[in-house]
Protein backbone atom coordinates (compact mmCIF):
# COMPACT_ATOMS: atom_id res chain seq x y z
CA UNK A 1 0.00 0.00 0.00
CA UNK A 2 1.09 3.59 -0.62
CA UNK A 3 -0.71 6.54 1.30
CA UNK A 4 -1.36 9.47 -1.69
CA UNK A 5 -2.14 12.73 -0.69
CA UNK A 6 -3.50 15.97 -3.05
CA UNK A 7 -3.27 19.51 -2.06
CA UNK A 8 -5.04 22.62 -3.42
CA UNK A 9 -5.97 21.62 -6.85
CA UNK A 10 -4.75 18.51 -7.61
CA UNK A 11 -7.10 17.96 -4.69
CA UNK A 12 -9.92 19.52 -6.01
CA UNK A 13 -9.19 18.23 -9.53
CA UNK A 14 -9.25 14.70 -8.33
CA UNK A 15 -11.89 15.33 -5.95
CA UNK A 16 -10.45 13.56 -2.42
CA UNK A 17 -7.96 14.08 0.14
CA UNK A 18 -6.01 10.90 -0.52
CA UNK A 19 -5.95 7.52 -0.91
CA UNK A 20 -4.48 4.37 0.10
CA UNK A 21 -3.84 2.41 -2.79
CA UNK A 22 -1.88 -0.95 -3.47
CA UNK A 23 1.04 -0.21 -5.41
CA UNK A 24 0.90 -1.95 -9.17
CA UNK A 25 3.95 -4.18 -9.23
CA UNK A 26 5.04 -2.31 -12.40
CA UNK A 27 5.27 0.97 -10.64
CA UNK A 28 8.79 1.55 -9.75
CA UNK A 29 9.16 5.67 -9.97
CA UNK A 30 7.09 8.38 -9.47
CA UNK A 31 6.86 9.46 -12.98
CA UNK A 32 5.43 5.91 -13.73
CA UNK A 33 2.99 6.42 -10.56
CA UNK A 34 1.40 9.44 -12.03
CA UNK A 35 1.38 7.60 -15.60
CA UNK A 36 -0.53 4.77 -13.63
CA UNK A 37 -2.60 7.51 -11.49
CA UNK A 38 -3.22 9.68 -14.65
CA UNK A 39 -5.31 6.68 -16.32
CA UNK A 40 -7.65 5.90 -13.35
CA UNK A 41 -10.42 8.64 -14.59
CA UNK A 42 -10.77 12.11 -15.71
CA UNK A 43 -10.39 14.03 -12.58
CA UNK A 44 -6.78 12.21 -12.06
CA UNK A 45 -5.95 13.10 -15.76
CA UNK A 46 -7.18 16.84 -15.14
CA UNK A 47 -4.84 17.10 -12.39
CA UNK A 48 -2.37 15.37 -13.71
CA UNK A 49 -1.69 15.89 -17.30
CA UNK A 50 0.10 19.03 -16.83
CA UNK A 51 3.45 17.80 -15.26
CA UNK A 52 6.10 20.36 -15.35
CA UNK A 53 3.61 22.00 -13.19
CA UNK A 54 3.05 19.52 -10.75
CA UNK A 55 5.18 18.92 -7.30
CA UNK A 56 6.08 15.89 -5.28
CA UNK A 57 7.01 14.66 -1.70
CA UNK A 58 7.82 11.44 -0.72
CA UNK A 59 7.71 10.50 2.80
CA UNK A 60 7.29 14.39 2.98
CA UNK A 61 10.70 15.10 1.35
CA UNK A 62 10.78 17.30 -1.85
CA UNK A 63 11.52 14.47 -4.75
CA UNK A 64 11.78 14.35 -8.55
CA UNK A 65 9.74 12.20 -11.12
CA UNK A 66 12.78 9.87 -10.96
CA UNK A 67 12.33 9.09 -7.46
CA UNK A 68 11.62 5.66 -6.71
CA UNK A 69 8.57 4.81 -5.28
CA UNK A 70 7.96 1.91 -2.43
CA UNK A 71 5.03 0.36 -0.50
CA UNK A 72 4.76 2.40 3.02
CA UNK A 73 5.65 5.58 1.08
CA UNK A 74 3.35 8.42 2.05
CA UNK A 75 3.42 10.37 -1.43
CA UNK A 76 1.71 13.59 -1.81
CA UNK A 77 1.00 15.51 -5.21
CA UNK A 78 0.64 19.40 -5.11
CA UNK A 79 1.07 22.41 -6.99
CA UNK A 80 4.65 24.51 -6.66
CA UNK A 81 4.08 26.13 -3.04
CA UNK A 82 2.91 29.66 -2.96
CA UNK A 83 2.54 30.26 0.82
CA UNK A 84 4.51 33.24 3.25
CA UNK B 1 16.29 28.48 20.81
CA UNK B 2 14.23 27.53 17.81
CA UNK B 3 10.74 27.26 17.39
CA UNK B 4 8.80 27.18 14.51
CA UNK B 5 4.38 27.16 15.00
CA UNK B 6 2.17 26.43 12.28
CA UNK B 7 -1.03 27.44 13.57
CA UNK B 8 -4.85 29.18 12.52
CA UNK B 9 -4.51 31.51 15.44
CA UNK B 10 -3.72 35.18 14.75
CA UNK B 11 -0.01 35.44 16.66
CA UNK B 12 2.14 39.28 18.05
CA UNK B 13 4.95 40.00 16.54
CA UNK B 14 5.92 42.02 19.32
CA UNK B 15 6.14 39.55 21.86
CA UNK B 16 7.61 36.85 19.57
CA UNK B 17 10.57 39.41 19.06
CA UNK B 18 10.64 40.26 22.99
CA UNK B 19 10.92 36.55 23.49
CA UNK B 20 13.67 35.99 21.04
CA UNK B 21 15.81 38.49 23.34
CA UNK B 22 13.86 38.52 27.07
CA UNK B 23 16.41 37.79 29.80
CA UNK B 24 19.34 37.44 27.90
CA UNK B 25 21.83 40.45 27.70
CA UNK B 26 24.27 38.95 24.59
CA UNK B 27 21.82 39.47 21.88
CA UNK B 28 22.57 43.03 19.77
CA UNK B 29 19.70 42.21 16.92
CA UNK B 30 16.73 40.95 16.25
CA UNK B 31 15.19 40.98 12.83
CA UNK B 32 11.53 39.91 11.65
CA UNK B 33 9.63 39.85 9.01
CA UNK B 34 5.91 40.01 9.18
CA UNK B 35 3.65 38.87 6.15
CA UNK B 36 0.17 40.24 5.38
CA UNK B 37 -2.36 39.59 3.27
CA UNK B 38 -2.64 42.06 0.52
CA UNK B 39 -6.07 43.11 -0.47
CA UNK B 40 -6.90 45.25 -3.74
CA UNK B 41 -9.27 42.83 -5.57
CA UNK B 42 -9.39 40.19 -2.89
CA UNK B 43 -12.36 39.58 -0.40
CA UNK B 44 -10.40 36.38 1.81
CA UNK B 45 -7.26 34.06 1.18
CA UNK B 46 -7.24 30.54 1.98
CA UNK B 47 -4.07 28.80 3.59
CA UNK B 48 -4.11 25.27 2.74
CA UNK B 49 -1.01 23.67 4.15
CA UNK B 50 0.47 19.90 4.39
CA UNK B 51 0.12 18.67 7.93
CA UNK B 52 3.45 17.28 9.36
CA UNK B 53 5.45 18.19 6.21
CA UNK B 54 5.50 22.13 6.67
CA UNK B 55 6.47 22.07 10.36
CA UNK B 56 9.40 19.45 9.13
CA UNK B 57 10.49 21.84 6.43
CA UNK B 58 9.98 25.20 8.30
CA UNK B 59 12.39 23.61 10.99
CA UNK B 60 15.05 22.05 8.29
CA UNK B 61 14.22 25.74 6.88
CA UNK B 62 15.56 27.24 10.79
CA UNK B 63 18.38 24.56 10.71
CA UNK B 64 19.84 25.43 7.66
CA UNK B 65 19.81 29.22 8.50
CA UNK B 66 21.61 28.43 11.32
CA UNK B 67 24.86 26.62 10.04
CA UNK B 68 24.60 29.74 7.27
CA UNK B 69 24.86 32.45 10.54
CA UNK B 70 26.08 33.09 13.86
CA UNK B 71 22.30 33.16 15.14
CA UNK B 72 21.13 33.32 18.71
CA UNK B 73 17.50 31.97 18.10
CA UNK B 74 14.71 31.68 15.54
CA UNK B 75 11.30 32.02 15.28
CA UNK B 76 8.99 31.03 12.06
CA UNK B 77 4.95 31.39 12.71
CA UNK B 78 2.81 30.80 9.58
CA UNK B 79 -0.94 30.67 9.93
CA UNK B 80 -3.26 28.51 7.42
CA UNK B 81 -7.21 28.77 6.77
CA UNK B 82 -9.16 31.30 5.70
CA UNK B 83 -7.32 35.42 6.12
CA UNK B 84 -8.96 38.77 5.42
CA UNK B 85 -6.49 41.60 4.04
CA UNK B 86 -4.74 43.31 6.65
CA UNK B 87 -4.07 39.72 8.31
CA UNK B 88 -1.10 38.65 9.58
CA UNK B 89 0.01 35.26 7.68
CA UNK B 90 3.33 34.90 8.51
CA UNK B 91 6.47 36.32 10.76
CA UNK B 92 9.51 35.40 10.71
CA UNK B 93 12.17 36.72 13.51
CA UNK B 94 15.97 36.12 13.98
CA UNK B 95 18.18 37.30 16.94
CA UNK B 96 21.87 37.74 16.59
CA UNK B 97 24.35 39.32 17.84
CA UNK B 98 25.68 41.11 14.62
CA UNK B 99 22.94 42.62 12.36
CA UNK B 100 24.04 42.23 9.38
CA UNK B 101 23.74 37.99 10.10
CA UNK B 102 19.90 38.47 11.89
CA UNK B 103 19.11 40.77 8.18
CA UNK B 104 20.42 38.22 5.82
CA UNK B 105 19.50 35.27 7.85
CA UNK B 106 15.60 36.14 8.10
CA UNK B 107 15.25 37.21 4.38
CA UNK B 108 17.42 33.68 3.74
CA UNK B 109 14.35 32.65 5.68
CA UNK B 110 11.41 33.97 4.23
CA UNK B 111 12.60 33.42 0.31
CA UNK B 112 13.52 29.48 1.30
CA UNK B 113 9.94 29.30 2.97
CA UNK B 114 8.04 30.89 -0.39
CA UNK B 115 9.96 28.13 -2.32
CA UNK B 116 10.01 25.65 0.20
CA UNK B 117 7.40 25.01 2.44
CA UNK B 118 4.08 23.62 1.48
CA UNK B 119 1.46 25.96 1.55
CA UNK B 120 -1.05 26.82 -1.19
CA UNK B 121 -3.29 30.40 -0.90
CA UNK B 122 -6.63 30.83 -2.53
CA UNK B 123 -7.92 33.83 -3.03
CA UNK B 124 -11.41 34.94 -3.54
CA UNK B 125 -12.72 37.48 -5.11
CA UNK B 126 -15.58 38.92 -6.58
CA UNK B 127 -14.26 37.37 -9.77
CA UNK B 128 -14.44 34.13 -7.92
CA UNK B 129 -11.97 31.99 -6.70
CA UNK B 130 -8.24 31.49 -7.95
CA UNK B 131 -5.45 29.58 -6.85
CA UNK B 132 -2.40 32.08 -6.70
CA UNK B 133 0.38 31.04 -8.96
CA UNK B 134 3.99 30.54 -7.61
CA UNK B 135 6.22 33.63 -8.55
CA UNK B 136 9.11 33.49 -10.78
CA UNK B 137 10.41 35.95 -8.64
CA UNK B 138 10.05 33.83 -5.70
CA UNK B 139 12.08 31.12 -7.33
CA UNK B 140 15.08 33.60 -8.23
CA UNK B 141 15.03 35.43 -4.70
CA UNK B 142 15.61 31.50 -3.15
CA UNK B 143 18.25 30.83 -6.04
CA UNK B 144 20.65 33.68 -4.86
CA UNK B 145 20.79 31.73 -1.15
CA UNK B 146 21.61 28.17 -3.29
CA UNK B 147 25.52 26.96 -2.79
CA UNK C 1 4.12 57.57 6.93
CA UNK C 2 7.52 58.14 8.35
CA UNK C 3 7.85 58.85 11.70
CA UNK C 4 10.69 59.34 13.20
CA UNK C 5 11.30 59.56 17.30
CA UNK C 6 14.10 60.21 19.08
CA UNK C 7 13.54 60.01 23.22
CA UNK C 8 14.49 58.46 26.43
CA UNK C 9 11.76 56.22 27.04
CA UNK C 10 11.62 52.53 25.97
CA UNK C 11 9.55 52.11 22.65
CA UNK C 12 7.12 48.65 21.77
CA UNK C 13 8.33 46.93 18.71
CA UNK C 14 4.37 45.39 18.03
CA UNK C 15 2.95 48.34 18.59
CA UNK C 16 5.51 50.04 15.94
CA UNK C 17 4.72 47.66 13.16
CA UNK C 18 1.21 46.87 14.06
CA UNK C 19 0.89 50.67 13.44
CA UNK C 20 2.87 50.46 10.14
CA UNK C 21 -0.16 48.45 8.54
CA UNK C 22 -3.58 48.57 10.99
CA UNK C 23 -6.67 49.88 9.06
CA UNK C 24 -5.11 49.10 5.45
CA UNK C 25 -5.43 46.45 3.30
CA UNK C 26 -2.94 46.75 0.57
CA UNK C 27 0.19 46.27 2.52
CA UNK C 28 2.30 42.73 2.08
CA UNK C 29 5.42 43.33 4.17
CA UNK C 30 6.58 44.81 7.28
CA UNK C 31 10.67 44.73 8.17
CA UNK C 32 11.40 45.87 11.25
CA UNK C 33 14.67 45.60 13.23
CA UNK C 34 15.35 45.84 17.17
CA UNK C 35 18.71 46.80 18.12
CA UNK C 36 19.38 45.91 21.70
CA UNK C 37 22.46 46.78 24.13
CA UNK C 38 24.98 43.93 24.64
CA UNK C 39 26.11 42.93 27.81
CA UNK C 40 29.50 41.42 27.98
CA UNK C 41 31.33 43.41 30.04
CA UNK C 42 29.12 46.56 30.02
CA UNK C 43 27.52 47.17 33.19
CA UNK C 44 25.52 50.18 31.52
CA UNK C 45 25.53 52.10 27.87
CA UNK C 46 24.44 56.01 27.75
CA UNK C 47 24.03 57.14 24.55
CA UNK C 48 24.46 61.09 23.80
CA UNK C 49 23.37 62.61 20.60
CA UNK C 50 22.73 65.88 19.03
CA UNK C 51 18.86 67.18 19.64
CA UNK C 52 17.79 68.92 16.53
CA UNK C 53 20.64 67.53 14.03
CA UNK C 54 19.32 63.69 15.19
CA UNK C 55 15.82 64.11 14.39
CA UNK C 56 16.73 65.82 10.81
CA UNK C 57 19.59 63.43 9.73
CA UNK C 58 17.12 60.60 10.69
CA UNK C 59 14.06 62.09 8.72
CA UNK C 60 16.71 62.81 5.74
CA UNK C 61 17.53 58.68 6.01
CA UNK C 62 14.07 57.98 5.93
CA UNK C 63 13.30 60.59 2.85
CA UNK C 64 16.40 59.14 0.89
CA UNK C 65 14.89 55.60 1.19
CA UNK C 66 11.51 56.40 0.75
CA UNK C 67 12.93 57.08 -2.85
CA UNK C 68 15.04 54.08 -3.44
CA UNK C 69 12.14 51.87 -2.88
CA UNK C 70 8.17 51.77 -3.45
CA UNK C 71 7.62 52.13 1.13
CA UNK C 72 4.28 52.40 2.45
CA UNK C 73 5.70 53.53 5.80
CA UNK C 74 8.95 54.10 8.02
CA UNK C 75 9.43 54.07 11.59
CA UNK C 76 12.50 54.85 13.69
CA UNK C 77 12.27 55.16 17.09
CA UNK C 78 16.08 55.89 18.47
CA UNK C 79 16.73 56.05 22.53
CA UNK C 80 19.11 58.36 24.22
CA UNK C 81 20.42 58.32 27.93
CA UNK C 82 21.69 55.21 30.06
CA UNK C 83 20.40 51.84 29.24
CA UNK C 84 21.33 48.20 30.26
CA UNK C 85 21.85 45.26 28.79
CA UNK C 86 19.25 43.72 27.05
CA UNK C 87 17.48 47.17 27.09
CA UNK C 88 15.77 48.03 23.15
CA UNK C 89 18.19 50.83 21.75
CA UNK C 90 16.76 51.46 18.55
CA UNK C 91 14.08 50.23 16.31
CA UNK C 92 13.41 50.40 12.25
CA UNK C 93 10.32 49.00 10.77
CA UNK C 94 9.31 49.28 7.02
CA UNK C 95 6.37 48.68 5.59
CA UNK C 96 6.40 47.91 1.98
CA UNK C 97 3.91 45.93 -0.81
CA UNK C 98 6.98 43.83 -1.36
CA UNK C 99 9.11 41.97 0.92
CA UNK C 100 12.42 42.84 -0.96
CA UNK C 101 11.80 46.53 -0.54
CA UNK C 102 11.04 45.79 3.06
CA UNK C 103 14.22 44.19 3.69
CA UNK C 104 16.48 46.31 1.65
CA UNK C 105 15.25 49.42 3.46
CA UNK C 106 15.44 48.45 6.69
CA UNK C 107 19.30 46.91 6.29
CA UNK C 108 19.86 50.41 4.78
CA UNK C 109 18.48 52.27 7.16
CA UNK C 110 20.32 51.09 9.72
CA UNK C 111 23.25 51.33 7.92
CA UNK C 112 22.73 54.65 6.90
CA UNK C 113 21.72 55.70 10.87
CA UNK C 114 24.71 53.88 12.00
CA UNK C 115 27.29 56.14 10.08
CA UNK C 116 25.00 59.48 9.60
CA UNK C 117 22.97 59.84 13.04
CA UNK C 118 24.46 61.84 15.72
CA UNK C 119 24.56 59.45 18.26
CA UNK C 120 27.73 58.40 20.57
CA UNK C 121 27.60 55.59 22.84
CA UNK C 122 30.07 55.40 26.28
CA UNK C 123 30.35 52.27 28.28
CA UNK C 124 30.12 51.30 31.81
CA UNK C 125 32.42 48.51 32.84
CA UNK C 126 34.12 47.16 35.54
CA UNK C 127 37.47 48.50 33.80
CA UNK C 128 35.76 51.94 33.66
CA UNK C 129 34.16 54.01 31.08
CA UNK C 130 34.89 54.13 27.54
CA UNK C 131 33.93 56.27 24.33
CA UNK C 132 32.58 53.27 21.74
CA UNK C 133 34.85 53.78 18.53
CA UNK C 134 33.49 54.07 15.30
CA UNK C 135 33.63 51.08 13.23
CA UNK C 136 35.46 50.37 10.03
CA UNK C 137 32.84 47.82 9.15
CA UNK C 138 29.56 50.23 9.70
CA UNK C 139 31.32 52.49 7.39
CA UNK C 140 31.52 49.77 4.80
CA UNK C 141 27.97 48.64 5.26
CA UNK C 142 26.78 52.14 4.40
CA UNK C 143 28.94 52.59 2.10
CA UNK C 144 27.40 49.82 -0.34
CA UNK C 145 24.47 51.82 -0.38
CA UNK C 146 26.53 54.62 -2.29
CA UNK C 147 25.32 55.99 -5.43
CA UNK D 1 29.17 85.12 16.69
CA UNK D 2 29.07 81.58 16.29
CA UNK D 3 27.43 78.91 18.25
CA UNK D 4 29.57 75.86 18.95
CA UNK D 5 28.45 72.75 20.34
CA UNK D 6 30.96 69.94 21.47
CA UNK D 7 29.99 66.17 21.72
CA UNK D 8 31.34 63.40 23.40
CA UNK D 9 34.98 62.77 23.94
CA UNK D 10 35.13 66.51 22.30
CA UNK D 11 32.98 67.56 25.24
CA UNK D 12 34.81 66.17 27.80
CA UNK D 13 38.16 67.04 26.66
CA UNK D 14 37.35 71.09 26.24
CA UNK D 15 35.06 70.64 29.36
CA UNK D 16 32.05 72.16 27.78
CA UNK D 17 29.00 71.68 25.89
CA UNK D 18 29.27 74.65 24.12
CA UNK D 19 29.78 78.25 23.85
CA UNK D 20 29.15 81.57 22.05
CA UNK D 21 32.22 82.65 20.04
CA UNK D 22 33.28 85.74 18.32
CA UNK D 23 34.40 84.47 14.50
CA UNK D 24 37.93 86.10 13.78
CA UNK D 25 38.22 87.72 10.73
CA UNK D 26 41.04 85.69 10.07
CA UNK D 27 38.55 82.25 10.54
CA UNK D 28 37.48 81.46 6.71
CA UNK D 29 36.78 77.42 6.92
CA UNK D 30 36.04 74.56 9.22
CA UNK D 31 40.07 73.89 9.28
CA UNK D 32 40.69 77.32 10.62
CA UNK D 33 38.77 77.49 12.97
CA UNK D 34 39.61 74.06 14.50
CA UNK D 35 43.27 76.04 14.68
CA UNK D 36 42.16 79.16 16.40
CA UNK D 37 40.33 76.86 18.49
CA UNK D 38 43.46 74.50 19.47
CA UNK D 39 45.46 77.34 20.47
CA UNK D 40 42.69 78.15 23.05
CA UNK D 41 44.22 76.01 25.41
CA UNK D 42 45.44 72.51 26.80
CA UNK D 43 41.90 70.90 26.74
CA UNK D 44 41.32 71.97 23.54
CA UNK D 45 44.61 71.10 22.21
CA UNK D 46 43.74 67.50 23.62
CA UNK D 47 40.58 67.58 21.96
CA UNK D 48 41.29 68.86 18.55
CA UNK D 49 44.84 67.65 17.71
CA UNK D 50 43.63 64.50 15.90
CA UNK D 51 42.22 65.80 13.04
CA UNK D 52 41.30 62.63 11.29
CA UNK D 53 39.20 61.13 13.92
CA UNK D 54 37.18 64.75 14.37
CA UNK D 55 34.12 64.92 12.77
CA UNK D 56 31.56 68.28 11.96
CA UNK D 57 28.09 69.85 11.41
CA UNK D 58 27.44 73.12 10.00
CA UNK D 59 23.96 74.41 10.52
CA UNK D 60 23.08 70.44 11.61
CA UNK D 61 24.75 69.13 8.15
CA UNK D 62 27.93 66.76 8.17
CA UNK D 63 30.66 69.47 6.70
CA UNK D 64 34.09 68.85 5.92
CA UNK D 65 37.05 70.94 6.60
CA UNK D 66 37.32 73.14 3.69
CA UNK D 67 33.49 73.80 4.22
CA UNK D 68 33.48 77.97 4.72
CA UNK D 69 32.35 79.02 8.11
CA UNK D 70 30.29 82.20 8.49
CA UNK D 71 29.10 84.38 11.58
CA UNK D 72 25.38 83.15 12.54
CA UNK D 73 26.49 79.40 12.26
CA UNK D 74 25.62 76.74 14.23
CA UNK D 75 29.12 74.80 14.75
CA UNK D 76 29.54 71.29 16.07
CA UNK D 77 32.55 69.30 16.70
CA UNK D 78 32.09 65.69 17.69
CA UNK D 79 34.68 61.76 17.11
CA UNK D 80 32.42 59.45 14.56
CA UNK D 81 29.08 58.68 15.71
CA UNK D 82 27.99 55.17 16.95
CA UNK D 83 24.80 55.34 17.05
CA UNK D 84 22.06 52.54 16.15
Amino acid sequence: MIELLYFAWVRERIGKNGERLELPANVGTAAQLLDWLEARGDGYAAALADRPRLRLAINQIFAPLTAPVTAGDEIAIFPPVTGG
Amino acid sequence: MIDVRVQADDFDPGAEIERLHAGRGDIGAVASFTGLVRGGDIVAMTLEHYPGMTERQLRAIADDAATRWPLDGIVIVHRHGRLLPGERIVLVAVASSHRAAAFEACAFLMDWLKTQAPFWKREESDEGDRWVEAKVSDDAAAARWQR
